[in-house]
């Protein structure tokens, strides 16, 4: 017996030689912790945080949009790899890019490894943007090329601009997964150095960078180090952060308390990207179809009580479906009443709707991993004004699916981003080719509301965006919710958190 | 109470008195049990199962079951020191080198993860400070003295039949040739042909090494073949002592002589055995009156004035607990 | 030996297919569409869901998609890449094993070294004030929900006291608290089953045999009752770190350490129908090995079972001379 | 014939004052404090009526009962013994510690803890229950059918649940969860799949160890149909071990419910069900730890119970733990 257990200690010894060593790095570093684990330090991958975070400091790309919205004409891009981009007519662009590019491994890119990396994308189908506009594209030289789109939407060449990582084909061809997820050669100003999977990133600035002057945002090397590390439980961030083991963390609303009166953490609060709204289910099949049941679910609850369920009051009420992030967004809404919580009008609503307090029930479609407060308050308010809301919380996979059914729900409560116009969100919601017969997410058909979405569209006039606005408001097909304010606590020595298109730019932050 | 009990006695058990505890009630396994044993004797403890007899054995090395057992009561003397007294120390010094034990089921009495040879080295180099050689050469040397080639003693005990493994536990038991042994119905788990085997072994190891036998059976056979004196017990108490011509040719006390009538007898013929009628008595209980009172067939008002705990002499040497003994022949 | 070895490895074969086909199907039928899922949140375009199905492969036939996968798995030995990182399924696996593996041998270390002497003890010393306490500290131990220990224990030694990092799995220091709060809950179950193991053999005949040979009873309780009561625990410790070698997922969720158990987490809510056949086939097959192990350490440690196992030309000899 | 002469028995306290004690000598161990002479009715080892004796002697269950049963008496009067409605939503009263307005603090709603422990009882205790019970049957039919017919029945029967145990069960659980949906029926379906193999183990031990006793080929030697002595003799009998299992099994699902609701799926959150407030509440474990704590103490409380109860039952029917 006892030398069973020896043997067994043995064994152990041996395995913890060869285990995973953490990799001292020396100059200034930083240490961010994320919440997602699912990263691939490869050119091209599957959407994530740490992807949003990192694939621009890794990756060269054509052009960088530095805030939403930003347009090529206006001359708004920020030219990373490509030296100029000219525009031939709506679906064709020629490019020229830098001779001097080299990646980390020394092999230098040319026009074919441009065109190489856009149609290995386009055939992955990691970035949907890239599959929707990209068309083809051919080098004419060795430091030019011509892109091709398949049509000419507005914002579809920034997309191609700046979503496209590009890297060396014949390197690519020749890595093997191996050392495509943990030593790959990067085309960007840092290159990756250590990986351990799904654990933690390890990039050092290049020396050999190939760009020296008027550098992008996203080629800053303000930085030696960046160490990404994964946590994906909310409070083990907040306690990572407070032990001195992370430098910079996005931490929950709940936690952000403990660090403001802290000194020694500076906050950074932005705008999150995803705004709540709330969907009305217009078809036959629920009871959402009567105009004065949607009005009165909408003045019976108040949608700032509905975001402090969730346990904080960081947020910003919306006026519209669409958050005030696009420059296309009108200021007035934000001044005028959007569905003020008013139980008189409500009960007004719901007499004319011919419900009687507590008979009417409705069913409300939500995602269950994300957090239940903000429905349960909502669900609490409802109930003061006669109307049982019963929820349905599905995981994601499930809740998607039953997201088409227009049997399965009444109102849904859904969320969506803004890349950069108030048109284009209103098009994922509204606009029929993308929901075909079911006419809009919220199975309304609607001819004059599509109408009037096409000629917002169409020129962005603040008559025809009020139009839109008010048409929708008046019927309540959709009303907008809030968008929670999101907060980045660094310790004091990084101050200005670099933030593009909503997420940080890491090595373009100021280390004191 | 015998007086005449001389010191030379190697093995002397005085007054043993113990009692079990079951549940709520009390189990009076042994109520005052004497006898001794000289140097190079057989001493057979007869008696029906539950009569105590397996108690006595296992108290007098102090291997009673911790939990179960309430009180141990008298004196179990050897060469004059007793045992109940024993620190650990001493007690281990005993168990195995002075006295050992041949127990009953051989199925279970050995480890069955252990080799046959190291588990009786273990046991000799318990108390001869030697090296592991030696010990296995004495093994192998005992296990050759039971009738076990010296191929075999690396084998586990499931690679033995029940008779083998009887004799591993005999050469286990003798390996340091104690000075007493006690066999706790060594042969009762056996077949008969396989017995006799065991018994003349018993035997030729007891008159090759000398030591003092304690012998605990229900086979008055087996007593007739092995013992020198014999002490027959009912509930705990021995109602006759006496040697073995004393016992067999003129047995006094109406429990022995039942016990023989139930025998089956080559001579005659008899259409029926006569049993003992009735159970034996519930050991949770105690008596007031002679413990066979209910199953003897001379019960009469005198058992109720003779005085239980003492014994009357047939002959020198010859002790009967009943007060029919001597006055006129059954 | 060898022969029963084979045996039981040929007999694994259709038990993983069995696993590989089942889990396969039932997650195909699961609603939830991958191809939405991997677009990630927010609202994505019909056509841009129909290009990333197209990309993923999902247009093709359930009966093709099910052989082409069972197919690489038992005759390439290739686990197809993951529906949502496209990574390979193979190497995700490889490089997150390690993690799980530390995290179960170290848990089943700790709960061997603490829940046998415990067992021990409190079997010698049956129903005395320790046996009490002991048997109550790990019923309440058992009691408390693992991610309540994790949160408490990470709450006291790494906030309070600091000596312990509070998340990740770089250094070995990042393992002790995952492990203990891993273990801690099994050990009442384990350590009353080594109790139970060792009241049965301490009652036994081989027992008072020993004793009456003369040993110190410490030798008795060592060296003659613990091998005949670990016999069973063997099993016990088998399926334990069997089990084990899932993934602790509540432990590696709350300490992000990325291990198998977070990696099905994510995989089944993604429903990557790859990365999760794979990974149930994956733990199935280190369970049977275990299973596996289990068993020849028993023969290793009860001889009754190794003349089971012995050969048949070797088993007629030894019935020739018995 | 001798005339009627019978023997007396002698009461044991008359006995006592005539044998000095001398306990230290004898190396037994004071016997059970109150000894009574009469004779008590022996009752078979095993049967109900013997367990339940010796489960009520057995401090730890009875501890187990007791708190038991107060939980269940609190969930029952909760709608009316409480303040508030365990969905009272204030949100001016969020946070709050335990005061003398909310006996255990309010939770970031401003809900009052203690109505919503107290009606979340039922939900733990009715997933518990129910799963248990359908696993309980399921597993016992299937361990049944492997023990008694053995064979190929019982080889592939023990195959599967061996690739059952496979699985750690949080996954499994999460897979049924992932396949039918988040919810408390769900719930229960999954917790009563994943209990099954523990049954069915326990149930093939219990016949085979049954089958080989005589009197069950005695039934057979009589005809009697295989479902007839399959209920009247094998499950009888192993109704005890069962309820040991049973015990532990409730336990073990009151911790994976709570699991289960740490990952996202089991009960959703409305439905006060204790391992949903707990994961709820995990990220103000620093701020305000009540929240967690009072959840979680009723979690610890009820599944000790069950599992002092089932340890009772297991003390009370293990043969080798007889004095």
């Amino acid at each position: 017996m006892k030398h069973f257990l020896a043997l067994l200690l043995a064994l152990m010894m041996a395995l913890t030689m060869v285990g995973p060593a953490s990799a001292e790095t020396a100059g200034s570093t930083v240490t961010v912790a994320v919440d997602d684990d699912s990263f691939t330090v490869g050119p091209w991958g599957g959407d994530g945080a740490v992807r949003d975070w990192t694939e621009a400091t890794m990756w060269t790309h054509l052009c960088n949009r530095p805030f939403i919205g930003a347009a090529l004409e206006a001359g708004e891009l920020e030219m990373v790899a490509a030296k100029s981009v000219t525009k031939v007519d709506d679906t064709t662009y020629d490019v020229e890019i830098f001779d001097n590019i080299v990646d980390s491994k020394g092999n230098a890119i040319t026009a074919a490894d441009v065109v190489f990396s856009y149609t290995k994308l386009a055939e992955l189908g990691y970035v949907s943007e890239i599959g929707v506009y990209f068309d083809s594209a051919e080098a004419t030289g060795d430091y030019t090329l011509t892109l091709h789109l398949k049509n000419g939407t507005e914002g579809a060449i920034e997309e191609m601009l700046c979503r496209c990582s590009i890297a060396n084909q014949a390197w690519y061809e020749g890595a093997s997964q191996d050392e495509i997820e943990s030593s790959p050669a990067c085309t960007g100003p840092y290159a990756v150095t250590a990986v351990e999977t799904a654990s933690s990133i390890t990039m050092t600035a290049r020396q050999d960078y190939w760009k020296t002057e008027n550098l992008a945002s996203v080629e800053q090397q303000n930085v030696d180090t960046i160490i990404i590390r994964c946590i994906t439980e909310a409070s083990m961030r907040s306690i990572a952060l407070e032990n001195g083991e992370v430098d910079m963390a996005e931490v929950a609303a709940t936690d952000v308390s403990r660090f403001e009166e802290n000194d020694a953490y500076n906050i950074t609060n932005y705008n999150n990207a995803m705004s709540q709204y709330l969907i009305f289910n217009t078809s036959e099949n629920s009871v959402c179809a009567d105009e004065n049941v949607r009005k009165a679910i909408a003045y019976a609850f108040d949608s700032m009580t509905m975001l402090m369920g969730g346990g904080s009051d960081a947020g910003i009420v919306s006026y519209d479906v669409a958050p005030n992030l696009a420059p296309d967004y009108v200021q007035e809404w934000d001044t005028e009443e959007y569905f003020p919580w008013n139980p008189e009008v409500a009960a007004q609503y719901l007499a004319d709707a011919g419900y009687a307090p507590g008979e009417l029930t409705v069913r409300i479609l939500v995602t269950a991993q994300a957090p239940q407060g903000p429905y349960q308050a909502m669900q609490a308010m409802l109930m003061q004004s006669g109307i049982n809301l019963e929820i349905c919380a599905y995981d994601r996979a499930l809740r998607q699916t039953y997201q088409d059914d227009p049997t399965a729900w009444d109102i849904a409560e859904y969320s969506d981003s803004i890349s950069d116009f108030t048109t284009h969100f209103w098009n994922d919601l509204f606009s029929e080719n993308n929901y075909g017969e079911n006419g809009t997410q919220g199975f309304t058909v609607d001819p004059t509301l599509q109408e009037l979405l096409v000629a917002a569209n169409a020129d962005r006039s603040e008559e025809n965006m009020n139009a839109f606005h008010d048409y929708v408001a008046e019927h309540c097909y959709m009303i907008g919710l809030y968008t929670e304010i999101r907060s980045i606590v660094t310790t004091s020595n990084i101050t200005d958190v670099c933030l593009q298109k909503l997420n940080p730019v890491l090595n373009a932050m100021t280390f004191a | 109470m015998q007086d005449k009990m001389n010191q030379a006695s190697l093995f002397q058990v005085k007054n043993l008195t113990v009692e079990y505890h079951s549940g709520d009630s009390i189990i009076h396994a042994v109520s005052g049990v004497s006898f001794d044993l000289q140097p190079g004797e057989t001493l057979g403890l007869v008696g029906e199962t539950g009569a105590g007899k397996t108690t006595i054995a296992r108290a007098s090395l102090r291997i009673l079951p911790e939990y179960s057992v309430e009180r141990v009561d008298g004196e179990i003397l050897y060469n004059g020191e007793d045992i109940l007294k024993m620190n650990d120390a001493q007690l281990r010094k005993l168990r195995g080198e002075h006295i050992s034990m041949i127990f009953q089921d051989p199925m279970t009495a050995l480890n069955p993860v252990k080799t046959v040879m190291s588990q009786i080295a273990e046991g000799y180099k318990e108390h001869h400070k030697c090296t592991q050689a030696e010990a296995n050469r004495r093994a192998i040397e005992m296990l050759e003295m039971v009738g076990i080639g010296a191929d075999r003693a690396n084998e586990y005990p499931h690679q033995f039949s029940g008779g083998m493994k009887q004799r591993v536990v005999i050469a286990l038991a003798l390996a340091c040739s104690p000075k007493v042994l006690i066999a706790d119905e060594p042969t009762t788990a056996l077949d008969v042909t396989i017995q006799a085997q065991v018994l003349d072994l018993i035997k030729g190891l007891r008159n090759e090494l000398g030591t003092a036998m304690i012998l605990i059976t229900h086979d008055l056979g087996i007593v007739a073949d092995v013992c020198d004196k014999v002490c027959v017990i009912y509930a705990g108490r021995i109602v006759e002592s006496g040697t073995k011509e004393d016992i067999f040719d003129h047995p006094t006390h109406p429990y022995t002589q039942g016990l023989f009538a139930a025998l089956p007898d080559l001579e005659h013929d008899v259409p029926r055995l006569k049993p003992i009628e009735g159970l034996p008595p519930d050991p949770s209980q105690e008596r007031r009156f002679c413990d066979f009172l209910d199953r003897c067939p001379h019960r009469c008002r005198a058992c109720k004035a003779f005085a239980k705990d003492s014994m009357i002499e047939v002959s020198p040497g010859h002790y009967s607990r009943c007060w029919r003994t001597g006055s006129e022949e059954a | 030996m060898v022969k029963y070895v084979i045996k039981r490895l040929l007999i694994m074969i259709p038990l993983l297919l069995a696993v590989g086909i089942i889990m396969f199907t039932l997650m195909n039928f699961v609603p939830g569409d991958p191809a939405q899922l991997a677009l990630g949140s927010g609202v994505h375009t019909q056509e841009e869901i129909e290009l990333k199905r197209e990309a993923m492969g999902l247009n093709r036939p359930f009966v093709v998609r099910l052989g082409e996968y069972v197919g690489n798995i038992f005759l390439h030995f290739d686990f197809g890449t993951s529906l949502t990182s496209g990574t390979e399924i193979k190497y995700e696996l490889m490089t997150r094993f390690p993690y799980t593996f530390y995290i179960a041998v170290f848990s089943i270390i700790l709960t061997i070294v603490v829940g046998l002497p415990l067992g021990i003890y409190t079997a010698v010393h049956a129903n005395s004030f320790g046996d009490k306490v002991s048997l109550f500290t790990t019923l309440l131990f058992d009691c408390m929900p693992s991610f309540w220990t994790a949160l408490l224990l990470v709450l006291l030694f790494s906030l309070k006291l600091g000596w312990l990092p509070s998340s990740g799995a770089s250094g070995w220091k990042h393992f002790i608290l995952p492990v203990i709060a891993n273990s801690l809950g099994g050990l009442a179950g384990f350590t009353r089953q080594v109790r139970a193991s060792m009241l049965e053999v301490i009652r036994s005949d081989y027992i008072t045999t020993a004793r009456s040979k003369g040993l110190k009873e410490n030798t008795v309780v060592y060296n003659h009752a613990l091998p005949n009561a670990l016999i069973p625990i063997l099993t016990v410790i088998g399926m334990r770190f069997g089990s084990m070698l899932g993934g602790a997922t509540i432990v590696e969720v709350v300490f992000s350490i990325p291990g198998i158990g977070q990696y099905l987490v994510n995989a089944i809510n993604g429903r990557d129908y790859n990365a999760c056949t794979g990974g149930i086939i994956f733990i199935a097959f280190t369970f049977s090995v275990i299973m596996l192990l289990t068993d020849l350490l028993y023969a290793w440690v009860d001889p009754r079972i190794k003349a089971q196992y012995a050969s048949s030309s070797k088993r007629k000899k030894v019935a020739a001379n018995a | 014939m001798p005339e009627e002469i019978l023997n007396e028995i002698v009461e044991p306290q008359e006995r006592d004052h005539d044998h000095e004690r001398n306990g230290k000598h004898g190396h037994g161990k004071r016997g059970h404090g109150h000894r009574h002479g009469k004779p008590k009715e022996s009752v078979k080892p095993g049967s109900l009526k013997y367990v339940w004796r010796s489960v009520s002697h057995n401090k730890g269950a009875v501890a187990g009962m007791v708190m038991l049963a107060a939980i269940v008496i609190l969930c029952v009067l909760s709608p009316y013994i409480c303040r508030y409605g365990y969905a009272d939503f204030n949100i001016t009263e969020w946070y709050q510690t335990p005061n003398w307005n909310h006996l255990l603090g309010t939770d970031q709603m401003g809900r009052d803890l203690l109505s919503r422990v107290l009606y979340g009882a039922r939900y733990t205790l009715v997933i518990g229950i129910t799963a248990t019970a359908m696993s309980a049957v399921l597993g016992i039919l299937l361990g049944a059918v492997a023990g008694y017919f053995g064979g190929f029945v019982d080889s592939c029967v023990m195959r599967f649940l061996d690739l059952f145990q496979a699985f750690p069960t949080l996954v499994l659980a999460m897979a049924f969860c992932a396949v039918f949906g988040t919810g408390v029926d769900k719930c229960i379906l999954a917790l009563g799949i994943t209990g099954i193999p523990g049954f069915a183990r326990l149930m093939r031990a219990n016949i085979l160890r049954i089958a080989n006793m005589e009197y069950i080929e005695a039934a057979r030697t009589i005809n009697c149909p295989t479902w007839k002595t399959i209920l009247r003799h094998i499950i009888p009998n192993s109704v005890s071990p069962v309820i040991v299992e049973i015990a532990m099994t409730i336990s073990r699902n009151g911790l994976t419910s709570s699991s289960l609701s740490f990952l996202g799926l089991g009960v959703q959150a409305p439905k006060p069900e204790w391992g949903a407030m707990l994961s709820e509440a995990r990220s103000y474990i620093r701020d305000y730890p009540h929240m967690v704590i009072v959840p979680g103490l009723f979690i610890v409380i009820t599944v000790l119970s069950f599992n002092l109860i089932g340890d009772a039952f297991r003390d009370a029917l293990d043969p080798t733990l007889k004095d």
